[in-house]
C-alpha cells in the first residue's frame, strides 16, 4: 500500500534555506509530479502553527504519505514523525528532506544551482515516500529486572541507582570483592576523597537494598533471548569448603557492562621498567598512598629530591594502545601537588607531549605550574630516554625539549614515574563473546554514538558504562554508569519498549533457499526454514536483526531487504535525483 | 646537552618568590617587550628553570637589558611575576660572575 | 662604546654601599631645592625627595662628558673601579658638570610640588642633609646584599628621626618605600603616600574662565601606572584645573616605557625605545606631560626641539599662578 | 559539474556530511546524499543502476573502524565496492567511477576534499571518454 495523495512541504527555515534556494520555485517544479496532491511552503516548519496546518491539510485532503523539505532529519525527524502520527498518518509515510544542511548552507554562491539541487532532493523525497510502506514499531514486554557485569565503582552506583528505581538488580563481580581500581586508592583526584571508603559506604547502601544481590567471584557465560527478556548464566566459583561451582539461571530485562579496564603494565625495560627507582602512575600512587602521614617522600628509604614524570606511556602509540587514556594527566598532577605539598624542597620535571586536563581539571595544571613543577615537552618522534644507574648511580632521564629548540636535557632523578593509562582487560573477552558485543579499534565496547547514544550498544537491552568503553575517571566512569542505568531503566519501568521497524525482511517468492545471507549475517538473525512444500527459506527472527543490512548485498535474487530501504524505493529515489 | 641543575632554582627561590615555573611559553612577553629582545623573557626563565646557569651567562646582556616596565607582565595570561624574576636572575648573576 | 655592565655594577655598589648614593654628589647640590621655603627640619610627616629630581641634572651633565670618557684607555676603568671605593669618582667626574639650567629646573619641580601641597594645606617637613637616596637602581640591578644592607641602614634613620609618614614625589622612591621596603625590612610600620595621590584626594584650586585649551599629551610612568596603580589621579588633577590632555594609545596601565632603567648599562638602547615612545606621543601635540624625573630624562634625550617636556607639578603650578591663587578654592 | 551520487550512513557519516553545511563548507553542488543504516548493506546493484541511469560517479561514505553494528564494516563494505566495480567493468563502465572512503561524524573537511577531488577526476574520467 504505496502512499498516492503526497503532501510536499518546503520550508523556509527563516532565511537559513530561503536566502539560497528559491523554495516557490522548487514547489513550482514539483506540483505535477505524480502523485502529489498538495505542495506548499512553510516559514518555520517545525513551528506549533505550520505543524498544526500540515495536520490539517493532511486530514482535510485525505494525504497518505508527506514529504518535508527542511533541515537534516538529525534534528526533526522525530518531531514531524509524531506529527504524521497525530494526523492519522503511519509515521514512516513520513520523509525528510535535508535542504539546509546539503543544500542551501553548502551552495550558498550559486542560487540557480542550489535551487535545481533542491528540486531534484525533493524528487528523491518524494520517491522515497511513494515506496514507503506503513512499518510499525516492534513492541516487546520488559522484566523488571537488570543484571549488571562488573561492580567497581560506576557497577556499584549504577546498581543502587537502579535498586532505588525499585527495580530487581543481579550485580556480579568477577573478583573476590568489589571496588575495582577506586576500592584501594586512598586518595581521588581531584577531590582528593578517599576511595576506600566511598566503596565502603557504597556497599553499605547496597546491603540496605533488598532487591540488589551481589554475586563475588562470579562470571557471565550464556546469554539467550532479546531486550526485555534475557536469559542469563552466571557462574560462581567455588568458596571455601565447596567444591563445585554454582551455576544460576536469571530472568532480565536489561544488561549493563560496567566491567572497567585494567592499568597498562610497562614492558620489562620501557622507560627503564623494571629498575629500581622506575615506577608506574599506580604504583607512585600506592606508594603515597601508603605513606600518607609522611612529612616527606620516600623510596625504599630515601628521601625523594627529584621527580621526573613522563607522560604517555603505553598511551597514544603509532600501534597498539593508539588511544588517550584522558584520566592519566590529571592523576598525574595531582599527585605531583600531595608531593608539593608534602615536601615543597622536592623538583618536579614533566616531561609531556600534550596536557589534557581537560574543564575544571585545569585548575590542578594551573596549580602545578604554580607551586614549581617544570614541564617539558618532547616530540613523539624523539621520546625521553631512561638510563638507570649503574654501580649505584642515580636514574638520569634523557630529553629534546621542544621550548630551548630540541636541546638535549640531561635530568638526573631519584624516581621516574611512567604515567600509564588503561587498557581493556583481559577478562572482558568473555563478556564479549556472550553478548556478541562489538568493540573498536582500541579494543574497549562500542557504543552506537559517542554523542548522540553513548551508553546505548547496537544489542538491544544491552548498555554500556564506565571504562568499559573507554578510560574515564572515577567520576565520569560513575557518570557514565549512571546514565547506562538511566536508559536501562526507562525501558524496564515502563514494561514494555519499541523497536524501530527497519529489520531484514525475506521476499519468500523470491528466495531459493541458497543460505548466503545465513553466513552474512553477524547476528546469528537468519536461519535456514521450510516452506509449506518442504522448499528450503530464508527466515529472520527480528528481535535478533539490527537492521544494518549485511545480508541485502549477499542476496543473488535481491530477496533480502531492510525494511525502509528496499530496492525499488532506492532505485526510484536515485531516478527521482536525475530527474531534471 | 644541558645538564638541569637543580641547584640553581633551589638557590632562586631562597632569594624571593620565582615563580617562572608559571610560563606557558606563549611568548606575549616577548611580543611586546619594548626593547625588543627576542630571548626576553621566556627563554631566560627557561633556563633558570631547567638551571643552565652557562646559557644564563651568555645571554647576561639581555638579562640586563630588561626595563623592569612590566609591560609583558601587565599582559601575562598566566600572572607571572616577570620583573621580579629578572630581578633574582641579576642577583644570582652578580653573584655568581661579579661576586657582588 | 659605553660603560661595560660589570663596572657600571661595581661603582653603583661600592657607590651604595660606602657612600649610601648611587649617585653621590655633594649633599649641597641635594638640598638646594629647598632653599627659602622655610621647610622645618624633621617631622612625623616629611616630603622624601630620594634624590632622584637633584640627580639629573648631573646625570645630563655626564652624558656631556661621554666623549671625554670614551678616549680613556680601555685599562681606565679597572683603575676607576680600584680608587673608587677610596676617592668618591661619580663627584669627581660630575663636578661642574651639572647646567645651572637644568638644577634650575628640576629642582624647580620640587618646589613646586612643596607648593602645591602646602596650598591644599598639607603640613610637611624634609631631612634635608639627613634624606637618603631608596635604592631602587641597586635593587633593580639585582645587587641584593648591598640593598638590604642599605635598605637596612634607611629604615633604621627614619625611624631615629621618629618618622611615621612619607610623602613621595617620584615613582621609583615610591615603589620602593610603599612595596618593596615592607617586603624586605620585617616590621616596617611607616606610611607611604605620593604627593599625586595626595593632589588628588585634596587640591581644590580655584579655576577663572574654561579650560587650559594648551594641547597637553599625557606619558604615564611605567612604575606609577602597573607598579603603584597611580593613573587615575594625575588625570582628576590636570582636568580639575581645566587642562585638557591626548591620550596616547599605550597609556594608563598599558603605557611605553621611556628606555630610562637601562639608560646606564645600554644608552643606545634606552635611546631606541625613547625613540618608539616619543613617535607616538608627537603627533598628538608639542606639549608632553610626564610625572617621572627619569622619564622626562629619556624622552628629553631624544626629543625634536620644537617639543616642550613638562613635568605636572610645573604645569599645574604655572596654572595655579596664572589663575592667581596659592590656596585651596 | 559531475554528478555524484552518495551513499552514506544514518548515525556516522550523514553527521559528517551534515557538518559541512553548518560550516558553510562548500562541495560541488552535483553532489546528492542517500542515507541507509550501514554502509555493509549497500547493495552493488544500486550502484550500477546509479551509474547506468545517468550518474557519473558512486561515493561511498562508509563507517570505517566507527560502526557500531560491525567490527569488520570497513571488510564488508569494501568487497560490495569491489563487486560494484566488477559489475561496472562488465557493464562496459570505467571501475573509478565508484569510490569509497572512511567519513567519521565529524570528517567534515575530508568528505569537502573528498567531493571535490572526485569531481575533478570525473571531469578528467568524461574528458577520456570523449576522446576515445
Amino acid at each position: 500500500m504505496a502512499s498516492q495523495k503526497i503532501g510536499v512541504f518546503v520550508c523556509r527555515c527563516g532565511g537559513n534555506i530561503s536566502d539560497y534556494v528559491d523554495v516557490e520555485k522548487v514547489v513550482e517544479s514539483i506540483k505535477g509530479v505524480e502523485g502529489v496532491k498538495i505542495a506548499r511552503v512553510n516559514m518555520f516548519s517545525c513551528s506549533d502553527s505550520a505543524q498544526e496546518e500540515m495536520i490539517g491539510l493532511i486530514k482535510r485532503e485525505g494525504l497518505d504519505g508527506i514529504v518535508i523539505a527542511s533541515c537534516s532529519p538529525k534534528l526533526h525527524l522525530n518531531t514531524f514523525r509524531q506529527m504524521a502520527q497525530r494526523a492519522g498518518l503511519n509515521p514512516y509515510q513520513y520523509t525528510q528532506v535535508n535542504i539546509r544542511e546539503q543544500c542551501s548552507w553548502t551552495h550558498t554562491h550559486d542560487r540557480d544551482g542550489a535551487t535545481q539541487k533542491a528540486t531534484r532532493l525533493v524528487r528523491a523525497g518524494i520517491e522515497a515516500t511513494r515506496h514507503s510502506e506503513p512499518l510499525h514499531p516492534i513492541e516487546v514486554v520488559t522484566r523488571p529486572s537488570v543484571l549488571v557485569v562488573g561492580a567497581g565503582i560506576g557497577g556499584l552506583r549504577a546498581a543502587i541507582a537502579l535498586g532505588e528505581m525499585g527495580l530487581t538488580v543481579h550485580l556480579l563481580e568477577k573478583a573476590d570483592r568489589p571496588g575495582g581500581l577506586v576500592g584501594t586508592r586512598k586518595a581521588l583526584f581531584p577531590t582528593g576523597a578517599d576511595g576506600t571508603s566511598e566503596i565502603d559506604s557504597l556497599l553499605q547502601r547496597i546491603h540496605t537494598l533488598q532487591n540488589i544481590s551481589l554475586y563475588t567471584n562470579a562470571s557471565l557465560v550464556k546469554k539467550e533471548g532479546s531486550i526485555g527478556d534475557f536469559s542469563v548464566s552466571i557462574r560462581v566459583e567455588p568458596k571455601d569448603g565447596q567444591d563445585r561451582a554454582d551455576t544460576i539461571q536469571l530472568n532480565v530485562g536489561a544488561i549493563l557492562v560496567t566491567t572497567g579496564a585494567t592499568p597498562y603494565v610497562p614492558k620489562e625495560g620501557e622507560y627503564g621498567y623494571g629498575a629500581k627507582g622506575i615506577v608506574t602512575l599506580r604504583e607512585f600512587l600506592d606508594l603515597l598512598d601508603s605513606s600518607r602521614d609522611s612529612d616527606g617522600i620516600y623510596y625504599e628509604g630515601k628521601r625523594v629530591r627529584r621527580i621526573t614524570y613522563i607522560y604517555c606511556v603505553g598511551s597514544r602509540q603509532k600501534e597498539g594502545h593508539t588511544y588517550c587514556s584522558r584520566f592519566c594527566c590529571s592523576s598525574a598532577i595531582f599527585a605531583s601537588l600531595e608531593v608539593h605539598k608534602r615536601s615543597p624542597d622536592v623538583l618536579q620535571y614533566h616531561l609531556y607531549r600534550d596536557i589534557r586536563t581537560y574543564g575544571s581539571l585545569e585548575a590542578l595544571y594551573q596549580r602545578a605550574l604554580d607551586q614549581g613543577s617544570l614541564f617539558i615537552r618532547f616530540s613523539p618522534d624523539s621520546p625521553p630516554k631512561v638510563e638507570c644507574g649503574h654501580n649505584g648511580g642515580g636514574i638520569k632521564v634523557l630529553v629534546k625539549d621542544l621550548l630551548t629548540s630540541k636541546r638535549e636535557l640531561e635530568i638526573s632523578s631519584d624516581l621516574v614515574v611512567l604515567v600509564t593509562g588503561l587498557v581493556p582487560r583481559v577478562e572482558q573477552q568473555e563478556v564479549q563473546d556472550v553478548l556478541k558485543l562489538p568493540v573498536g579499534i582500541d579494543g574497549f565496547f562500542n557504543e552506537i554514538h559517542p554523542k548522540l547514544r553513548p551508553v546505548e550498544t547496537v544489542v538491544a537491552g544491552v548498555y554500556i558504562g564506565g571504562c568499559a568503553q573507554g578510560p574515564k575517571n572515577a567520576q565520569e566512569s560513575v557518570e557514565s554508569s549512571l546514565g547506562a542505568a538511566a536508559k536501562a531503566g526507562s525501558i524496564l519501568l515502563k514494561g514494555k519498549v519499541e523497536l524501530e521497524p527497519f529489520v531484514a525482511e525475506v521476499d519468500e517468492g523470491l528466495c531459493d533457499g541458497c543460505g548466503q545471507c545465513v553466513e552474512a549475517c553477524p547476528y546469528d538473525a537468519i536461519t535456514m526454514g521450510q516452506r509449506s512444500d518442504g522448499t528450503p527459506v530464508a527466515v529472520v527472527n527480528t528481535r535478533l536483526c539490527k537492521g544494518e543490512g549485511a545480508c541485502v548485498p549477499v542476496c543473488p535474487k535481491e530477496a533480502l531487504e531492510i525494511r525502509g530501504y528496499g530496492h525499488e524505493k532506492i532505485r526510484s529515489m536515485i531516478r527521482g535525483l536525475l530527474t531534471e | 646537552m644541558i645538564k638541569v641543575n637543580d641547584s640553581v632554582v633551589r638557590e632562586l627561590r631562597s632569594r624571593g618568590r620565582f615563580d617562572a615555573s608559571k610560563c606557558f611559553s606563549c611568548g606575549t612577553c616577548t611580543a611586546l617587550c619594548p626593547v625588543g629582545l627576542p630571548i626576553l623573557p621566556r627563554e631566560i626563565f627557561r633556563y633558570a628553570l631547567l638551571g643552565a646557569q652557562e646559557e644564563l651567562i651568555k645571554r647576561q646582556d639581555e638579562i640586563f637589558s630588561c626595563l623592569l616596565c612590566r609591560m609583558c607582565e601587565e599582559n601575562c595570561p598566566e600572572g607571572v611575576g616577570i620583573s621580579g624574576n629578572i630581578r633574582l636572575i641579576r642577583g644570582l648573576l652578580n653573584e655568581k660572575v661579579l661576586g657582588l | 662604546m659605553s660603560l661595560k655592565r660589570e663596572d657600571v655594577l661595581t661603582i653603583l655598589a661600592q657607590n651604595i654601599g660606602i657612600r649610601g648614593s648611587a649617585f653621590p654628589v655633594a649633599s649641597s647640590a641635594l638640598t638646594a631645592w629647598a632653599e627659602g621655603l622655610g621647610i622645618r627640619k624633621g617631622g612625623h610627616t616629611v616630603l622624601y625627595t630620594g634624590h632622584m629630581y637633584q640627580i639629573i641634572p648631573f646625570i645630563l651633565g655626564m652624558q656631556n662628558r661621554e666623549a671625554l670618557m670614551r678616549s680613556a684607555p680601555s685599562w681606565g676603568m679597572k683603575v676607576a673601579r680600584l680608587i673608587n671605593p677610596v676617592i668618591n669618582l661619580t663627584r669627581v667626574v660630575t663636578l661642574g658638570a651639572a647646567h645651572p639650567l637644568d638644577v634650575l629646573r628640576y629642582n624647580r619641580v620640587l618646589r613646586d610640588v612643596a607648593t602645591l601641597l602646602r596650598s591644599c594645606g598639607v603640613e610637611f617637613g624634609y631631612l634635608y642633609e639627613y634624606e637618603e637616596y631608596a635604592g631602587a637602581l641597586p635593587y633593580d640591578m639585582g645587587l641584593d646584599r648591598v640593598f638590604l644592607k642599605h635598605a637596612h641602614r634607611v629604615y633604621k634613620k627614619l625611624k631615629g628621626f621618629g618618622i611615621r609618614r612619607l610623602i613621595t614625589v617620584d615613582p621609583h622612591t615610591t615603589e620602593m618605600f610603599k612595596n618593596v621596603y615592607p617586603e624586605v625590612i620585617e616590621g616596617f610600620d611607616i606610611e607611604v603616600v605620593n604627593y599625586l595621590e595626595l593632589l588628588a584626594e585634596r587640591w581644590r584650586p580655584k579655576v577663572k574662565g574654561g579650560g587650559h585649551k594648551r594641547p597637553f599629551v599625557i606619558h604615564d610612568s611605567c612604575v606609577y601606572s602597573r607598579y603603584l596603580g597611580i593613573f587615575e589621579e594625575p588625570r582628576s588633577i590636570l582636568r580639575r584645573i581645566g587642562v585638557e590632555f591626548q591620550e596616547p594609545l599605550l597609556s594608563k596601565r598599558l603605557t611605553h616605557c621611556c628606555g630610562g632603567p637601562i639608560e646606564s648599562i645600554f644608552p643606545e638602547r634606552a635611546k631606541e625605545v625613547a625613540k618608539a615612545r616619543m613617535e607616538q606621543l608627537e603627533p598628538l601635540g608639542r606639549e608632553i606631560v610626564t610625572m617621572c624625573p627619569i622619564c622626562h630624562l629619556n624622552l628629553g634625550a631624544v626629543k625634536d626641539e620644537n617639543i616642550q617636556l613638562w613635568d605636572i607639578a610645573t604645569i599645574l603650578r604655572d596654572i595655579q599662578k596664572e589663575q592667581g591663587g596659592n590656596g585651596n578654592g | 559539474m559531475a554528478r555524484i551520487l552518495v551513499f552514506s550512513t544514518n548515525n556516522i557519516s550523514d553527521p559528517g556530511i551534515d557538518l559541512c553545511g553548518s560550516n558553510h563548507m562548500d562541495y560541488p553542488l552535483g553532489v546528492s546524499v542517500i542515507s541507509v543504516p550501514c554502509s555493509s548493506g549497500i547493495d552493488p546493484r544500486w550502484i550500477l543502476y546509479a551509474l547506468e541511469h545517468g550518474f557519473d560517479g558512486v561515493f561511498v561514505a562508509a563507517d570505517g573502524t566507527d560502526c557500531s553494528y560491525l567490527q569488520d564494516c570497513t571488510t564488508r563494505t569494501g568487497k560490495v565496492i569491489r563487486e560494484a566495480q566488477e559489475l561496472a567493468k562488465g557493464a562496459g563502465l570505467d571501475p573509478r567511477r565508484i569510490k569509497m572512503a572512511a567519513i567519521c561524524s565529524v570528517c567534515s573537511e575530508a568528505f569537502q576534499n573528498h567531493m571535490k577531488k572526485f569531481d575533478q577526476a570525473l571531469e578528467e574520467l568524461r574528458g577520456e571518454g570523449n576522446e576515445d
